[in-house]
This record gives C-alpha cells, structure tokens and sequence, in this order.
C-alpha cells in the first residue's frame, strides 16, 4: 500500500523535508502506527517520539491515532496550529 | 440570502452564500459587510472580527511573520467550521478570508463576517467561527524577532475557547 | 492607544481613545478599523459589530424608518456605557457610531468596534455595548409600513440581553 | 423651584408638545411625585397613569422614580429605548 506523507511548519524543517512516498510495511494500517513506524527512523524523526505534540491529518481532514489508512492516502503531519 | 451570490459569486457550500478564502491578499471588512448587507433586506446584524498582526509576542517584540498553510485542507477545515456555525445558529452569510505568506505589524490576518435578523446569533457564530479557526485550521505562524526566527507555539487558552462551545 | 488620537481627534472620554459619534450621515466600518488598528501595534484583535435596516419587522414590510433620539443626552449614555466596557475588560479603542433620521431597509443604523490584544476581551465588550446601548441609549424608531406610520415597541429579549452581563 | 420637561417619540405625539417649563407645586419633589402630578392633568396624559410604561431621566442621566428634583433641572420623560 503506497501512501503519501506531507510535513508542515516546525515539523517540516525538523525532518528536513516537506513530502514523500511511502510504501507501508505490513501491519502499518492506521495514523498511530504510521507515527511509532517513522519514529523509528532516528534521531531526525524525534518530533514523532512518543509523548511529543503532533497532529495527523488524512485526506485533508484532522484524523486522530486510530484512523485507518488506505491506498492512495494523503496523510499530513504538524503541529498544533496557531493561525486566525 | 441567494440573491448575494450575484454580489459575491465565491466559493460557496451546501448552495448557501457561505464563502471561505484563502489569499496573500489583504481584504477591506467594510466592502464585505456592505456586499452582505446590499444582497438580503432580512439582514438586520452583522458582526465581525479581524485579526491584526501585533507588534510583541510572548515578551518578545516581532518585526514581521510568514503565515504557512495546508493549501486545499485549509479551505475544507473553515468550510466546516462555518457549516456548522450555520448548523447551529440561524444566520444568512458566514465569510471567512484567511491570509498566508509574510505580514508586518499592523497587517490584518484573518476576517469573519456572520449576517443574521438579530445580533445573538451573529456574535455567537462570529465567535464560534474564530474559535475552532484557531484550533482546526491548518494555519502556523513564524515570528521574525531579535532573537531569531521561532514558530509560535499553540496557546491552551485556545483550546479553551473551543472547547467551551461543546458543553453550551 | 494615544497615538488613534491624532487619526481621529473625536470626543474622547477620560482621556482615553473613547469615541463616541451621534450622526445623520453613514459611516464605513472598515476605514474605521483600519484607522484604529493604525493607532497601537499592540493591538491584535478587532470585533465590530453594524446594525442595520431590516425590511420587514414583527410581521409587516418596513419601507422606512425615523430615528429619534435625545441629543446631549444619548452622547452622554452611549461614553458612559463604554467607560462600563472599558472597566470590565481590557481594551484599547472603542469607538460606538449611531445615527439617526430617516434611513431605508439596508441602511447601516449603529456600529460598535472594540480593539483588544486578543479576541474574548474584544467580543465581549463589544456585544456589552450593544446590549446596553439598546436599553439605556435615547433612541427611538419610527417605521413607515403599508398600515402607516408605527413606533417600535422595545423587545423583551433586548431587556434579558443586557441583564444576563449583571450576573457574570 | 422651575424645571425644564422634554417629551420624546410616542410620548411628545400623545400630549401634543415637545418641551415646558413648569413651576413645581408646594411637595412636587421627585420623578415619581412629578409623574403623578402630570397625570392628573387629564386624558391627554393618559400616558403618564399608574401601570403605564414609561421612562425618566434628570439631568440626561436615566433617574428612577425616587430621584429628588431641584431648581433648574432638565427632566425627560420617554418610553422604553429602541435603538440600535
């Protein structure tokens, strides 16, 4: 299953890059599994450590851990958002 | 209520007149409202908020700041936002325009315009509307200070002020 | 806050940037927030509120309507409630415009704009100064309908609007 | 001791005039005193009866019926406020 992953803000510029493709192993089937699967990746990836303040959003839409995830998906990081 | 879609044909939702915009530009308030008003005689209130670009921050003062966004999730998160203002006040228009990129000092940011027959609900949804705006729309601030660049942090009075609207 | 002045050298109430108006002619609301928000870059926040001119009213078409009111005294009402508004919440500018004469379905009647740091002090007092102005404020409408001339009787609800702010 | 009386909206249409100077009889000392003394002028200043709704400022302050009179004073008599 091929998702693609955006990155905004403070995030972006941590993980030093704002999109990519990614292929999810089996078992990587929703946004908090996703999470601990890239925060594995190393010191780079820390923003997504367990504990750390972090926002998913799926398909444009604010999607919490337990969203489930599907081909094709767009699926956006970032932190709480501090507009208006 | 349809009649100011010839005024203002923006986006619009469910065929209602709610328009939601997102733009470097900046925005002139007072032509919104008179656009609004001019479209519907059954408008008797409407109240507004701007939001402007201050000078300080968190103790520190801010020379300028970059606006980044979520283009295509911004618009559908305040189109939701507005939807449901509309759900549970009985208002005649909901706009919403949203600025990006770089501001300075002085600069307006944001502008929610709710027309209803009476002031309660116009203040309520205005209020509603910038509320869960700063706790759903993809929007983050970057400061330009003396110290540096720094992106401003989330304020939990924020998450306050929507969260209240839950239990009324 | 001091530095509004020179923009708008208006009746000012205890030194302050208290703006009170009493007009026949319209007023744009957007020149007036920009206006304020020139004045003080502390400012981040701007609600106003503008009623207007409905065409129809408790179940009859409105053509047109008068309004009277008590000159020396309204001014008088209108700066006393916002030196209420000002005690209350922690604002920088309040400016209340209201005319009065005969005015058509569509017309603007009052606007009310509050400049605050940050949005709940500025949508509060602002929606305080409403309430207030339509119970202690000498105005008085007369409207032109197809059965001929009408004064407005004063609404229940205007009267629970501003005793709801004695109990918070 | 004379006073100033103004009329506003319905109330300056019922009793036919705007303004008057009127010389306070001998107890005549406040709004509510001045108000029934008023009513009794006849059906004309029906609007001024006991149980009618009806508003009074001294001074241009809104004044309760118990507000004390004195020489000079600008009293104002209207119904309930309507504006905005």
């Amino acid at each position: 299953m091929v998702i693609r992953i955006l990155y905004f803000a403070s995030l972006r510029e941590s993980v030093g890059q704002e999109a990519e493709e990614l292929v999810l192993p089996e078992g990587i089937d929703t946004v908090g599994k996703l999470r601990s699967h890239i925060a594995a990746r190393g010191a780079q990836w820390d923003a997504f450590a367990v504990g750390k303040t972090l926002r998913a959003a799926v398909n444009q839409r604010m999607a919490p851990a337990d969203t489930a995830l599907g081909e094709g998906d767009e699926v956006a990081f970032f932190p709480p958002v501090t507009g208006g | 209520m349809t009649k100011s879609l010839f005024f203002r044909p923006l986006l619009a939702v469910d065929g209602g007149a709610v328009t939601v915009r997102v733009q470097q530009d900046n925005f002139d308030v007072g032509r919104e409202i008179a656009a609004i008003t001019r479209g519907n005689l059954a408008i008797g209130a409407v109240a507004s908020f701007v939001g402007t670009v201050r000078a300080s921050n968190d103790g520190s003062g801010v020379s300028a700041m970059t606006l980044e966004h979520y283009p295509g999730m911004t618009e559908r998160a305040l189109e939701a936002i507005v939807a449901q203002a509309r759900d549970r006040w009985d208002v005649f228009d909901a706009l919403v325009v949203h600025r990006y990129g770089r501001l300075e000092p002085g600069d307006q940011i944001v502008m929610v315009v709710v027309a209803s027959a009476h002031r309660g609900e116009a203040f309520a949804a205005c209020e509603f509307i910038m509320d869960f705006l700063k706790t759903e729309a993809p929007f983050w601030k970057k400061e330009e200070t003396p110290q540096g660049l720094r992106w401003v942090d989330a304020r939990e009075t924020d998450n306050c002020a929507a969260e209240r609207w839950k239990t009324t």
